[in-house]
């Protein structure tokens, strides 16, 4: 079934209101609006305001409010409009989403879902473009995801609201306008492992959510360039995959980790040192990053383009890795 | 004493109990802070001497069912809510037979047979969680109302305003008790409010309030009787504005700068206690024998739940990692 | 159309200036619109359409040394601040000859010279900002005014609760305007906000405050008039909010799903440039051929600000990493 | 003149409010109390109650407005009582101080410095031991440092005060009671380099603020082992100085990056990665981290400090690193 990332979302969403009826959604403008991204279109009209609730522009009070309701036996699915207005709920996720069960001495968990948009690359500004996954990452006590393909899109919503502690399921703007293909069956899927896109031999790209796409497209141009690439999705990233990750460098001895976060202190920066805890014995170059450059993302395209990452610029570092120049 | 003058009708069982539950309150804490002193006890601690008055007012008019979401000096609203001195004590030493199993402490006291939900070390933190556990009972048909405490200080904050208009948006059986002991550490109301009358703010969101004399217990406890009615009723949430003192300092670090001992001193003229068991007496509900017994008891059981703290075992350090995710096996048997 | 029903005393020049001001807003915007449909301006673009009376009415009563702090939708604040056109449209153009060298576009208008502090995407995240400008004005014993602009829905964040409280308890001079278009994106009034009635809230600050038709020009500078004079004088923050409406989507994004067209129709009925123009003419004030003028001019400045947009280069990759940290140079001019 | 951390930083507050007229403290309890940590005791009687500003509890609000007042004019000293409070303001700190002059074109500057005590060892469990330096290092926009030394408590923040953007500044709580000597003249230091504290030929260990003491523990036990431990102070966490990293990396190809944040996703990791970037070929071995567990902090001391780095972990990270065995 030919489908769109955004009706996959959706119709996980559908799917979670159907099938347990303590779930519900709540974020701004999910309900009348439809979705920011119209990824909850006509879920209202379904099933009614208040499992498709719209509230006030409150991020603090809205994630609180989704942990309390966690708390009480609810399963809420919390939409974050997009991850830079989650700074303001920031507190919340790390003070007691992330702490509530450790400092219960285990007696509270919180079965919590927290979506958002994430990402650069609609000239949407400094303010409207970051890429903080890496912050939740570091986050003992919840558990971070990002769905590149469509098929993840439709299937860890699911999976997430099974898990009895706190998820964070990121989603690329970027990515609502994916189509593709969809099995008719789809459903969960396992959250917790890497996946790897694309086999190769001399060189692994390492991506999450819309850059995997762009690791793809580097690694098609590599293979004219007569270089093999493999490509890792991390889906995970908080657990992150070690196993996957290793694996591969055991085999292509080469890593360029991608990532629209700003460089420093990225989550590329700790898949780097990971990879050198793990198999640095292993390593024939150093792990190259391919990251967002260290400025607010700029408005006008080419300096937008300029700033992010780009099937380009990944291609490029991971020449440099194979061949010793670009 | 009372708003109307006189006191309502109090049997005697009910005024034994209040003037129990204030004396434990008092009297552990005491103990906590020699215990302070002597290493036993360390981090933060914030003793609620002098407020007694509420969380055993507020407490005594909430059902068995309903929820507490309290704030780090929260001590005084576990033991009233019931939770075992025992554990209680416990997890003031970080043993892991306290009821957070000790990885809390004094701030993060926590009891799920009680519905207890902290313990938020996070000055307005915990008031969204509060408004999210009546979300989630309105959404489930429960009658059941939470009632969330916090200081005055905690009004300022955007966490409060966020909170009270989703609470009175969604009419939710939430019980907000503001315990306005007129600081936030050192910082006076009328430093941080450009409004004083806190009230005034919950009525803003359209939420009906009351105004009560935290020093007077029985005064706390029919206006919450009266405010956890209007709940059920209306299933709407209520505002409690508690005027109340704290004697001690904020916490065990501080030195007290910001305020004149004459003004404490004025103060602890109405401590709650002692208000409470001279009327007590004076209206013949109360004997000197009582205030002695209750006293005996009050130093046996913490005598005994500091026995039990000290020979409770530390938890191992293989542990470490325990309770950041719930384990599959609770998982299953959820 | 006034409170008070009859219009105050306007000279013509005012008359004229005030069409003038609407008017080009009105006709920059369509433009914009359109621009975008072409794919010159990208990313999010928010309209004022219909809400042209606020932003040309409070910043009349503003002095020339007064500050603005405004949100994504301030092209309108922005142009009758005086902003030229040509640097405002190469911004919409992501060109380094824009306000802001290109780097915000739409949503990030800043301007030193009419102190314009942009230009903020993030809701009610301006209001701190505001608070700031003006307690660095009393803290140098400067007689200017902040003016904040902010929508109906920043009302429920915790940022606006924390501001109105700073600029109150501190006495700031800051005048903050809520443009209360009754929608927060798809979100109305009714499900945003316990309170409806807005300055309700600024009364629990102790923030004196004033409802104001905001389709009504002359209504609104009257109000704000009389709003910076009190702030003036008192030194203290005064809160205005306007009841408008959107006339257009709230982003090119948005397919309107929860408002019928209806809606929008009637209140199209009160456009504030036809209340202001027809009652301008049938006053005698204003007259066909003045309304042809403006329009003219209006469209002229329109074409030129895009002649120049389209003319303007682009600024060079290699200047990628500028103005993130202030150069050198420009530390030792300061 | 024997003296304090505490004491170091009182009177560099008390310069700044001396010699810059636009130089303003505020904060919570800043004034009457004294300061949490009574870092700004007798500034109230002496600068009055405009220049020692006490705020109402509410960190988005106050920290807005303190940049708002450097944009005003002013030179604003906010004091955020500890960082983990620092999330209520983690949006004005990234979304408006870090931007505001790209945004603007380079119109506007932001010269704010944010003061905050960080860190954990005190047994205050959970929400009160958060370590977070590293996500305000990844903020382009703005400059971070954390003084370790008494000189640093007292000469950071005059220079920060210099700089024409946000800097903001680590106090670890731990350090306050530090003792030592400080020159009777000592005044601004330099903020952008770091500093080697102990020079050493086997290995190099690389931390901040109060870590940098038991690293300083941790070469003294080493030496005891015969192993000569190079141990280097960052001070600056953004920008990092890369220079004086590589340089030591260089000379003793090993190293331990020590950092009481948690491990997935600290600025340890960034620094793993920059050492991997800029001298893979200079390592013996595969660099380090000693970091927090992956757990919020406990409350009792035997579990706080199994969760936290301690000199005898440095020591045996360093240990086995050099000698191949613990
Ligand atoms: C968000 C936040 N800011 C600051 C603190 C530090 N702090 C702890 S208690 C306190 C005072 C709170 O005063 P109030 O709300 O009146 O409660 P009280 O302590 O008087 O009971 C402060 C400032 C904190 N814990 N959380
Ligand atoms: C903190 C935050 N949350 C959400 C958004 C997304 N958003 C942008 S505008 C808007 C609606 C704001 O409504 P209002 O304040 O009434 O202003 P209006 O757009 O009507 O002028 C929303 C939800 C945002 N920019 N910032
Ligand atoms: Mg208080
Ligand atoms: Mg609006």
């Amino acid at each position: 079934m030919k489908t769109t990332y955004r009706e996959a979302v959706r119709k996980a969403l559908h799917e979670a209101l159907t099938r347990d009826g303590r779930a519900f959604l709540m974020g701004e403008d999910v309900g009348r609006y439809g979705g920011t991204y119209a990824c909850s279109k006509g879920l209202l009209a379904e099933f009614g305001p208040d499992r498709v609730r719209d509230t006030p522009l409150a991020e603090g009070g809205f994630v609180g409010a989704g942990i309390g309701a966690a708390l009480g036996g609810m399963r809420p699915i919390v939409e974050i409009m997009t991850v830079n207005f989650s700074l303001l709920a920031l507190d919340q996720i790390v003070n007691n989403a992330a702490t509530i069960r450790h400092m219960s001495g285990g007696q509270f968990s919180v079965p919590l879902v927290i979506r958002m948009a994430t990402g650069a690359g609609r000239q949407l500004a400094a303010q409207h473009s970051h890429s903080l996954e890496c912050w939740y990452a570091h986050i003992p006590g919840i558990r971070v995801v990002a769905p590149a393909t469509i098929e993840d899109a439709r299937g860890m919503l699911w999976t997430a609201l099974q898990d009895p502690d706190p998820v964070i399921i990121f989603e690329h703007a970027t990515l609502y306008n994916l189509e593709g293909d969809l099995a008719d069956d789809a459903g969960a899927v396992a959250i917790d492992r890497a996946a790897v896109r694309r086999p190769g031999r001399d060189v692994t790209l390492i991506a999450y959510s819309a850059n995997v796409h762009k690791a793809m497209e580097a690694a098609e141009a590599l293979e004219a360039d007569g270089i093999s690439a493999e490509v890792i999705d991390l889906r995970s990233l908080r657990p992150l995959d070690d196993e996957t990750i290793l694996n591969s460098i055991r085999r292509t001895h080469r890593a360029v980790v991608v990532d629209e976060a700003w460089r420093t202190g990225s989550l590329a920066a700790e898949v780097s040192a990971r990879i050198m805890d793990g198999a640095f014995y292993e390593l024939d170059a150093p792990v190259a990053r391919v990251c967002s450059a260290e400025v607010p993302i700029p408005y006008p395209r080419h300096l937008e383009e300029a700033a992010t990452p780009q099937p380009g610029t990944i291609a490029a570092a991971a020449k440099i890795l194979v061949t010793g120049h670009g | 004493m009372t708003p109307g003058g006189a006191k309502p009708r109090l049997d005697r069982p009910h005024a034994l109990d209040l003037l129990r539950q204030m004396l434990r309150i008092r009297r552990f804490e005491e103990k906590c802070a020699e215990l302070y002193g002597a290493g036993k006890i360390r981090g933060f601690l914030h003793l609620y001497i002098g407020e007694e008055a509420n969380a055993v007012g507020v407490i005594r008019a909430l059902a068995a069912d309903d929820a507490i979401v309290a704030t780090y000096r929260e001590h005084g609203h576990a033991l009233a809510r019931g939770i075992g001195m025992r554990p209680i004590m416990a997890e003031m030493y970080g043993k892991a037979a306290g009821c957070s199993r000790g990885r809390g402490g004094s701030m993060h006291i926590f009891d799920a047979a009680t519905r207890f939900y902290g313990g938020n070390a996070i000055v307005a933190g915990g008031l969204p969680l509060a408004v999210g556990l009546a979300l989630a009972d309105k959404m489930q048909n429960r009658a059941r109302v939470t009632a969330c405490f916090f200081g005055e200080g905690a009004a300022a904050e955007g966490a409060f305003h966020e909170s009270l208009n989703l609470a009175a948006l969604w009419k939710l059986p939430v019980l907000f008790v503001c315990e306005n002991n007129f600081y936030a550490m050192g910082t006076a109301l009328e430093r941080s409010e450009s409004q004083t009358d806190i009230r005034r703010h919950a009525e803003s969101y359209n939420v009906n309030g009351a105004v009560v004399d935290g020093m007077d217990v029985v005064a706390v406890e029919v206006a919450a009787t009266r405010a956890v009615a209007s709940i059920r009723e209306s299933g709407t949430p209520y505002f409690l504005e508690n005027r109340t003192y704290r004697f001690r300092a904020h916490s065990m670090f501080d030195p007290e700068l910001y305020r004149d001992k004459a003004e404490v001193d004025h103060a602890k003229e109405r401590d709650p206690i002692h208000l409470f068991q001279d009327w007590g007496l004076t209206a013949g509900l109360l004997h000197d024998a009582d205030v002695k017994t209750i006293e005996r008891d009050a130093a046996a059981e913490i005598e005994d739940s500091i026995a039990f703290a000290e020979a409770a075992p530390w938890e191992p350090v293989e542990d470490l990692l325990r309770d950041v995710h719930t384990p599959l096996t609770a998982q299953a048997a959820e």
